[in-house]
C-alpha cells in the first residue's frame, strides 16, 4: 500500500512498523502465527560475537504498564547466527533484515557486524551501544559520545550496509549523543533502548530479578521516548528509528510526528504476538481519521520551524 | 499457539487462595497434559500463565492460586466475562514414556495439570497412582476428582491436618512404578530427583514474558542445551535436568 | 503510631507520607478535604525569589498510567509566601512544613532559602536543582554534579536548618549527582524528579503543551524513580526521599526497602484528593501483610549486602 | 468539593458525538449553576471534568462531547455501573447579577451548563432568553428542555440546516437583556465580546490536572490577578477577561 511507504536509509520498505530486537527472536514464532512479511522489517535478536546464556533468572519483572527485563543478551554467538539462523529465516522473511549487534568492546562490535555485512538477507546494521564497555570501567558506550562515535567509526570502517546506531536513554543529552553518531559516519539512529528500572519483592524484600536492575519498557515509558526521539531528530539529518512503548496506530504516527521515519514496536509484541500485525492494520483508518495521506509527509511534522 | 476470547462459565473458589475457573471457547491449539495458557487480566501489562487442568470440547478448567493484583482480579471476574487467552503454550508431558503403572506426584498449585495428565492415562489404560501434596487441610483441592476419573489417590499434608503426614517424598515408597509425571514447588523436586526410582518428567515455572519463546525471558540451562521454560518446555527430562543447589 | 515514625534529617515525624511540592500547594484545598496534620509534612509550592506566573497553558497533558506539566513554577514569590501564605497555613497546619526552592542562579538559591530558613513553620529546605542555570548555558543545576554542589555550599552558607537536594532524573549518573550534594554539605536527598516528557496532539500535529516538553510523573515512572533511589541510597549516608509515581502503601514500602527513609506523593494527589489519607490508613494493614514491625527498620533493606 | 461514587441511571447519545448521562449519588457540593464534576475513567490517568447540566436532589445530569478514548470509554458504560466522582468544583455563575431579563448564550457543548442556569433563573421569577448555536442540524440537542423550562429559545446552525442560520452574534442584536450569560468555544467568545451590550460572565475551558485548585495546570492571567480555571473560575467576569488574539 503505497501511503505506508518510507525510505529507511536508501531502502524502501512498505511500511514503518519494525519489531524490536529482542522481541520477536529470530521470527519463526511469529512466523507461525502470521506472515511476516507483511512487516516493514524487523531487528533480529541482538548478536554478538562469542555465545551467550545471559543472565540468571528470575529475568522479567512487571510494572505499571511495563515491564522490566534482565535476559542479557542471550544469543548463539554470530557464526551460528549466520550458519543456522538466517537459512531457516529465509524460508520464513524474504525482505531484507535488520541485524542488531551487541558488543563489550570497539573490536567485538566491528568483528561481528563485518560478518553479518557480508550476509545478503542482512539490509541495515543495528548496532546496540547500551552495553557495558569492559575496556571503559563498565560504564556504557552509549552514555558517552566520544564512546559512541568511536564504535560507530569502527562499525562504518568495516561494512558497506547502512550502519544505525541504537542509543540509550540513561543520559542527559541525547542530542550529544545522536550528533556524535551522525558525525561518525552513522547512516540512521535508533531510539530509545529500555530506560533502567527496578522493582523489589515486598514478600522476599529483594530486587524482583537476579540481576536486580533491568530495561523497562512498554506504554509507561512512551513520553519519554517521544521527547528524545523530538530532541534527537532536531539533532541530526540521518533518518530516525522511534521506539519505546508503541503499542498502536496512534503512536506510531505521534511517533512519526516527532522524526521518526520508521519505528520500532517492541514489548507489545510479548504480550499480543499479533500487536505489529493489527498496528499495520489500523494504520491506513487512523490516517484517515487524522487527515494523513501518506506517512512519509507526516516524519518531524511537529518539529521545530 | 491461538490467540482466543474465552468466556466464563463459572470462577469459583475450591481451597484456600485455590479458584477454579471454566471457560468455554477455542481449545484446538491445547495438545497435551502440562501445557498452559496465557491470560490477559485487564489493568496489568503481562499475561498470567495457568498450567491447563482439563480441556473437554470448547471446555477449559484451569487452577490458579491468588498470589498477587492480577490473579485476585482474575478471582473477582464473573461468569459471562470474556478473556484474550493464548492457548497451546509449552511442549507439555509425553504420554508415550508413561508405561503400564506410571505415578503422578503433585505439590500445591502443581496439582492442576496431572488431573488432565491422569484423566489422559486412564483413557489409555494405563494403572494411574497420584500422589498429591499439600501444606494444610485446607489447601486441599480435587482429591473427589481424581478419584472419579480413576486414579489411585493419595493424599499426603505437611501438618498431618488430612491424609497421611509428611511429604510426596514419604509417601512414594510405598508404590511401584513405570514412570513419574510431577509438578511443584523446586525444593519438592530436589527431594522428588534423590526418591524416585525410575526416569520421568518434571514440569517447571519460572517468571515468563511472553509465554511463546520471544523473549528469552524464562531460560534455563540442560544437559541438552539451554530451553526455553514457556517452549522447551516447561516439561523437562529427569535426565537432562541440572539440579541447582 | 509508633510503628510509622521515622527520623527525617533529626526531626521525627509520625510517618514517611510526604505531598510533593506543586501537588498540594500550600495546604489549604486539602486541608478542606481533611485534617492534613495526620501529614508526616509536606513539600509547599516551589517558591522563588520574585513573583512567577510561568508558562503559557496549556500546561497539562494525559499518558497512560501518569501525566505531563509544564506550569513553570508559578508562584508569588518568598516575601508573598512569607507575608501571606504561610500565617493562613499555620491555622490549618501545626507541623514544621518543607520549605520548597526554585531559583536560576547560585545568588537565587541563596537568598530564598535565607529568608524561609528563618521562619519557624519551616523545618527543612527542599532545594529543585532542576531549573535552568541562567548563568550556565540554561542547563539544569541538576544536570552536573559541580552545579548541583555549588548550590548546595551556597544554601548551606546562610541556613541552619536541614538542607535537602531535590535531584532531577534525567541524568547518566545520579549516584555522582547525589555523591557531590553530600559533599558539598547537604542533610539529605530527594528524587526523583519528573521525567522529561512529551506528547504531540495527532489532530493539531503540534506538542500537546504550549511549552512541548514538560514533566513526566505517574505510577508509569515508579520503576525509574525506585531504581534511582536504590543508586543514590547506595551512594550516600545521608537520608534519601523517594518519590516517583508512589500511589499505594505497598509503593511506599517498595520504595523504603529502596533505600529511602521517607516517600514523597505527588501526582496521586492530583487524581485522588484524599491519596496521602489513605495510603497513610492503609500502612499498618499492608505492614501486617508482609511481617513489617516499623517502618524505620525496612530502610534500605533491599540495599547490597 | 465532595468525593462520591455515583451510579449510572442512563447514558445515551442525543445527538451527534453528544451523549447525556443521568447519576445517583451525594450531590450536595454542588451550590450554583456553571460549576464542574471531574470524573474518573477506569484506564486513564486523569479525571474528565464536565459541567453541570442539571441536578435536582441526588440525580446529577452531564452532557459530553465524545472527543477522545476516556470520553469514548465513559459512553460505553452502561446504567448500574459505577463512577468515582468530584462534585462541587469551580465558582460557577453569579445568579444576582442576572437583572429581570438575562440572555443565555451557549455554543456546542458549552449549552449544557447554560441549561441549569436557565431552570435556576427562571424559578426565580426571571424572563430568560436562550441563544443556541450549533454548527449543523445533527449536533443540536436540548432545544425542547429549555423551552419546556421556560425561556425564550433560539437555535442558530452556521449551515442553517436548523433554526436561523448564521452564529449566535447574528441572532444577538434582534434581543433585549439585562445581563447575559456564556459558554462556549473562545472564538465565540471574541465574536461575543464586541457584540455584546452589556456586562455578564463567559465561563472557560482549559487542560486541567486536579480541577479543584492544586496543580496550577489551569491558571490564566485577568485584569483582577491570576486565576485558577478550576478554582477561581470557570466563570469570569466580562469586565475582567484579558482577551488573547
Amino acid at each position: 500500500m503505497e501511503r505506508l511507504k518510507v525510505n529507511l536509509c536508501g531502502i524502501g520498505i512498505d511500511n514503518p512498523v519494525i519489531p524490536a530486537s529482542g522481541t520477536f527472536g529470530f521470527g519463526y514464532e511469529f512466523a507461525q502465527l502470521y506472515d511476516i512479511n507483511i512487516l516493514g522489517t524487523f531487528s533480529f535478536k541482538g548478536t554478538t560475537k562469542d555465545p551467550r546464556f545471559g543472565n540468571h533468572t528470575p529475568r522479567i519483572a512487571e510494572c505499571t504498564a511495563g515491564m522490566i527485563n534482565a535476559v542479557g543478551l542471550q544469543n548463539p554467538g554470530v557464526d551460528s547466527v549466520i550458519k543456522d539462523e538466517l537459512p531457516k529465516l529465509k524460508e520464513v522473511f524474504h525482505k531484507p533484515v535488520m541485524a542488531n549487534i551487541s558488543g563489550f568492546s570497539v573490536d567485538d562490535y566491528a568483528y561481528t557486524c563485518e560478518k553479518l555485512d557480508k550476509q545478503e538477507q542482512v539490509g541495515w546494521l543495528e548496532v546496540n551501544i547500551s552495553c557495558p564497555n569492559v575496556h571503559g570501567g563498565g560504564m556504557s558506550f552509549g552514555t558517552d559520545p566520544a564512546s559512541a562515535a568511536e564504535v560507530t567509526r569502527a562499525v562504518k570502517a568495516v561494512t558497506s550496509k547502512p550502519v544505525i546506531i541504537k542509543l540509550s536513554p540513561n543520559v542527559t543529552d541525547i542530542a550529544a549523543i545522536a550528533k556524535a553518531c551522525e558525525e561518525a559516519g552513522a547512516d540512521g539512529i535508533s531510539l530509545i533502548n529500555t530506560l533502567l528500572g527496578m522493582r523489589i519483592d515486598l514478600k522476599t524484600k529483594r530486587p524482583v530479578i537476579a540481576n536486580k536492575m533491568g530495561g523497562f519498557s512498554g506504554p509507561a515509558i512512551f513520553p519519554v521516548a517521544l521527547r528524545m526521539v523530538y530532541q534527537a531528530a532536531n539533532a541530526v539529518k540521518i533518518p530516525v528509528i522511534g521506539m519505546g512503548g508503541i503499542s498502536s496506530a496512534e503512536d506510531v504516527i505521534e511517533m512519526m510526528l516527532a522524526g521518526a521515519t520508521a519505528v520500532q514496536v517492541g514489548a507489545a509484541n510479548l504480550v499480543d504476538p499479533f500487536a505489529c500485525k493489527k498496528i499495520i492494520g489500523d494504520l491506513p483508518r487512523v490516517m484517515d481519521k487524522y487527515s494523513i495521506k501518506n506517512l512519509k509527509d507526516i516524519i518531524g511534522g511537529a518539529l521545530n520551524g | 499457539m491461538k490467540q482466543g476470547i474465552f468466556t466464563i462459565i463459572s470462577n469459583k473458589r475450591i481451597a484456600r487462595n485455590i479458584y477454579e475457573i471454566v471457560l468455554e471457547g477455542d481449545t484446538s491449539a491445547i495438545t497435551a497434559p502440562g501445557q498452559f495458557v496465557n491470560i490477559t487480566v485487564e489493568g496489568f501489562f503481562l499475561r498470567r500463565p495457568i498450567s491447563v487442568c482439563d480441556c473437554e470440547g470448547s471446555k477449559l478448567t484451569l487452577i490458579y492460586k491468588t498470589v498477587g493484583g492480577g490473579t485476585e482480579k482474575l478471582s473477582s471476574l464473573k461468569a459471562g466475562e470474556k478473556l484474550d487467552i493464548l492457548t497451546g503454550l509449552g511442549n507439555g508431558y509425553d504420554l508415550s514414556k508413561s508405561g503400564d503403572s506410571p505415578i503422578l506426584i503433585g505439590g500445591g498449585v502443581g496439582v492442576p495439570p496431572l488431573f488432565y495428565l491422569a484423566k489422559k492415562l486412564i483413557s489409555q489404560g494405563k494403572s494411574v497412582t497420584a500422589i498429591l501434596g499439600f501444606n494444610t487441610e485446607d489447601e486441599v483441592f480435587y482429591e473427589d476428582e481424581f478419584k472419579r476419573a480413576g486414579a489411585n489417590t493419595v493424599i499426603v499434608t505437611a501438618d498431618g491436618s488430612y491424609g497421611k503426614k509428611g511429604f510426596v517424598t514419604d509417601a512414594l515408597p510405598d508404590y511401584d512404578y513405570s514412570f513419574f509425571y510431577t509438578c511443584g514447588p523446586e525444593p519438592m523436586f530436589r527431594a522428588l530427583s534423590k526418591a524416585v526410582k525410575t526416569p520421568g518428567q518434571y514440569s517447571f515455572e519460572e517468571r515468563m514474558g511472553c509465554g511463546f519463546g520471544a523473549c528469552m525471558g524464562c531460560s534455563c540451562k540442560t544437559l541438552t542445551g539451554n530451553k526455553r521454560i514457556c517452549k522447551e518446555g516447561p516439561v523437562m527430562e529427569s535426565g537432562e535436568i541440572i539440579w541447582k543447589d
